[in-house]
């Protein structure tokens, strides 16, 4: 059965044109690149290239590139070298919606670490509530921790704007662009960002390799202690192969941004408006002018999640209910909440995040497997009345 | 992803005796769109109080759905009496085994029963008596008491996973560890 | 030009059976483990498989084995958890010989967070000063790490030994297997360890995957915090292929291990013996008895390393002076130091590390190359004398 | 691994002027076996105060031995008063460059070649003078000072990277810092 993917908010698959560029470097050039022969060097060269396109991406300098494993680590990095660079500052901002890499962190610190947490809430829309962000900024704010795109609904946040008001105050400012990379220009330097994650698994490179930027003269403390790799940055020997493949991804996804914008967008608004035409009592979660081309959550009255995913799944369709971090546990979408959708839609709520690879026929599919499966599911609730 | 048996996956595909049965003479109705599951259970009980057929209606994941099926074809057929005694792990059993993390939509299944089987013989059920311990699932200590005697549960995911208490804002876990703390001095 | 490797406790070149095993799962089954459908799942079971096998290696339960993103993140994690676990403990034992993931680890507590750092000494062999040791553990000691096996002069500490005295105390250990693994038997019920950190890298598997082992029953702190994956222990999307081409290596270490000990040992010794046979004033630093059986890190008076790694560069032979990862600095290597190794022949240290892929033919073209590096470059030094 | 010029590599492989010069009339000593590297000038020196032959030994890696053999051919015809003139700088230009952590290798030759000028004149060249900053590599404040000013250097990693200083246990950098401090104050 041919799959149809569109969980690329999840994970994405890896590129052709980025295995082709890997694979010499696992039994081929395999050298360490710090080592003292050519054959170490030449991969060092590579991951000088690397540095170059993952840069460019997001109009940075190599030199502000850290290399780290995941979005996750880039995302904890982040602020851990903030609160070591301001010991005695103790309040932290982030928002409601962030990705648990984010939430969780900030949760841990004002538990145990006993940090003033202040998440600012986002309205029904799912947009941020700008005022009591500003309202929260002290001399004794250590950092700022905003996400450029949210992972769930699409929903952007005016990152050069907050950035500019935050770091005019001289407070540190992080974003976690892992959702937004590829999809929406990154420009760092137009958007005053001090710090930006990405993660390479949502970009088509593989998973287990990410980005940390690191504006150019900032005091930046390492995450993992060890040898003198990335410039003493983050030690542990370099995952050279992935970052060989995350640099042709970034050179992959600035090409295709365009594309981003036009056909995988009319792509998601097709799919969007289909499912809104042919399915009653059904809602799109998030602001509808302000949000990822790839990305529709989506609610459907009465019924339940994961049921919806198992038929799809029946068909090959690959989709999500929330964010596939939260799926295996049993609450609600914490960003759905936050958004206060109704329970009868949230726990309904699938997220169809798509890419270039996604054609029409597929989004047809779907929208055919979707019909049955929410009427098949709909008989049997007890909560469905027509 | 979950572990489904073939039982399992079947019983969600092709489930038995969806829908209102019209001419029920028992029903009974657990959990609510808040917490993500709910069952209503309908029976056809005669005079004999032989349980002569069986429905149901399900919102929730797809153990929910089969574990629903599951027991109406359980006690279709049997008395009250003995429908009486069908447990939890009685249904995950008919369906090959449920994910631990899914054990709770048994348990939804066993409390369904007793609520149309209560609802049947006129006796109101206390509606969950105790104290509350977890708000977001709205369990009881009773309940969790209950529900570690009867599956020899041992920690605080064991009671999330079978109750769904402390799944959610996570803020009951202390309690939760507190009760089974008790019921394990006990003996 | 043929490549000779003798640089593989550097980094080893990825075996094919492990490229062969990961490839389907970059472009093909590309699905996040933790997602609700079967495409995702399908990795899922394969993540299960090889955390058997990797657990298998060290003798371990899969509940056991965490993934995370390289020996050093293991070795940070362990420390950071056993802290979290005994914040009233000041104390963190370890030895002077430690590789930097350890050793700027333990630095930093010192120096930012005050902790009391005891580093146990080793003696001119390399051996470690278990008196000292053992009369350093106290009732505020929150844990004591030590390497299994050095990473440049591969002498092999008594770890089960150490293990079961320190752990009798009700005291952490943490073992930094990252050298052992593959090379010599490693059993962490047998040696009592609570705590023990590797990297594929180091074993045919790929960079940028790592494995901390923690005991049943330990409380574990996440040290990337975010998501649920690792069962809460490790936030961050798994590295999926990665982990499935460790579990191979692991299989494939398990298998190779009686190799090491025959073959590769002779190789080694080989090499050895001709190398102080046919060069004057040579020293072999370590622990002759008490070493892995791939390792040989010998000096050569009056010269100094690069130079001579240029010369073998020249010639396709890899190795290494004093550890890879502090290549780039100037200070000699911090372990040949401890070990007391004179100026003299410290400077002019060299390490080959073999694997199975070795063969006598390359132990021979290395043997002539350093005959002629070592008399061009004493040639032209100041310090030699003959 | 470092970035070397195949002017470099060259140099290295083929090192020009090897070995000890039977009839200097001027040597010039510098480094040591602890630093890791170090470097013999020889020098003949004819009537007119010109250099009509030179020659090196040096213990060290690539960079140095590239640095040595560069520079006994740029000293090769040139007066002591020309010669005297030669910075570290032109010994990097002439190998078309060293990597930045490699620029001492040139302050290397540049310090052997004055000392081995003040040998020839009889000067007795006052041993690094000023107060030692770093104890691992002996280098001086004065000294710091000169290499700062001389080669517009900037951070701490600029000095290590051209004196060597602070490159092993790294205890002085702090004082470095200040050190660079006051020379940027001094303007
Ligand atoms: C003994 C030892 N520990 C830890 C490490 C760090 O491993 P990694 O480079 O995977 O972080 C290494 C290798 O570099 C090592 O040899
Ligand atoms: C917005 C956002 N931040 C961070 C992450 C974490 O990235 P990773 O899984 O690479 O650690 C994700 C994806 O899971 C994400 O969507
Ligand atoms: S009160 Fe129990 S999970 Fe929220
Ligand atoms: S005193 Fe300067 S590096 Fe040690």
């Amino acid at each position: 059965m041919n799959v149809i993917y569109t969980d690329n908010n999840a994970t994405t698959r890896v590129a052709d044109e980025v295995i082709e560029e890997m694979l010499p470097f696992f039994g081929g050039f395999y050298g360490n690149p710090s080592s003292m022969h050519t054959f170490g060097d030449r991969v060092g060269k590579k991951i000088r290239q690397a540095r170059q396109k993952v840069a460019d991406l997001i109009h940075a300098d190599p030199d502000e590139i850290i290399f780290t494993s995941c979005g996750t680590e880039s995302d904890n990095s982040a602020v851990f070298s903030a609160l070591n660079a301001y010991p005695d500052k103790k309040r932290i901002i982030t928002s409601n919606v962030e990705h648990p890499a984010i939430l969780n962190l900030f949760k841990y610190l004002r538990d145990k670490k006993g940090y003033d947490v202040v998440l600012v809430p986002v309205d029904k829309k799912g947009d941020l509530d700008l005022d009591l962000l500003y309202d929260s900024l002290s001399d004794d704010t250590a950092i700022v921790s905003l996400m450029w795109a949210n992972n769930e609904t699409g929903v952007i946040f005016p990152i050069p704007e907050i950035a500019e008001k935050v770091t005019e105050k001289g407070i540190l400012f992080h974003t976690d662009a892992v959702q937004a990379a590829g999809k929406i220009p990154i420009d760092v330097r137009a958007a005053h960002v001090d710090m930006l994650s990405l993660s390479g698994h949502k970009i088509h490179a593989p998973k287990g390799i990410g980005v940390l930027y690191v504006k150019k003269g900032m005091k930046f403390f390492p995450y993992l202690i060890g040898g003198h790799q990335e410039k003493g940055r983050r030690g542990g020997t370099e995952n050279t192969v992935s970052i060989i493949g995350l640099g042709k991804a970034c050179e992959l996804a600035a090409q295709q941004l365009p594309i981003m914008n036009t056909q995988v967008k009319e792509l998601r608004d097709y799919l969007q408006s289909q499912l809104l035409e042919k399915i009653p009592s059904v809602s799109v979660n998030g602001d509808l002018e302000n949000r990822l081309p790839n990305t529709l959550s989506i609610g459907f009255d009465a019924v339940e999640g994961e049921s919806i995913l198992l038929m799809l799944d029946k068909e090959g369709i690959c989709a999500s209910s929330g964010s596939a971090c939260t799926s295996g546990s049993l609450d609600p979408s914490h960003v759905l909440m936050a958004m206060e959708v109704p329970f009868k839609s949230a726990h309904g709520t699938i997220r169809f995040s798509l890419s270039h690879y996604n054609t029409k026929e597929e989004m047809d599919h779907i929208v055919k497997t979707m019909v049955s499966a929410i009427e098949t599911l709909r008989a049997m609730s007890p909560f469905w009345k027509d | 992803m979950w572990e489904y048996t073939d039982k399992v996956k079947d019983h969600f595909m092709h489930p038995r005796n969806v829908g209102e049965l019209k001419d029920a003479n028992a029903v009974g109705e657990t959990g609510s769109l808040n917490c993500g599951d709910a069952l209503k259970l309908f029976l056809k009980v005669d005079e004999n109080e032989r349980i002569v057929d069986a429905s149901f209606m399900t919102f929730g994941c797809a153990s929910a759905v089969a574990s629903s099926s599951a027991l109406t074809e359980i006690v279709k057929g049997m008395t009250l009496d003995e429908a009486a005694k069908v447990t939890n792990g009685d249904i995950a059993d008919y369906l090959g085994g449920l994910p631990k993390e899914k054990m709770h939509c048994s348990v939804m299944g066993k409390s369904a029963l007793q609520k149309a089987i209560a609802d049947y013989r006129g006796i109101q059920i206390m509606e969950k008596p105790g104290e509350m311990v977890c708000e977001c699932f709205e369990v009881t200590d009773l309940e969790i008491i209950d529900a570690v005697k009867a599956n020899g549960l041992e920690t605080t995911e064991d009671v999330t996973n079978y109750l769904k208490a402390g799944g959610g804002c996570g803020k009951c876990l202390d309690r939760i560890e507190e009760v089974i703390a008790s019921v394990k001095a006990e003996g």
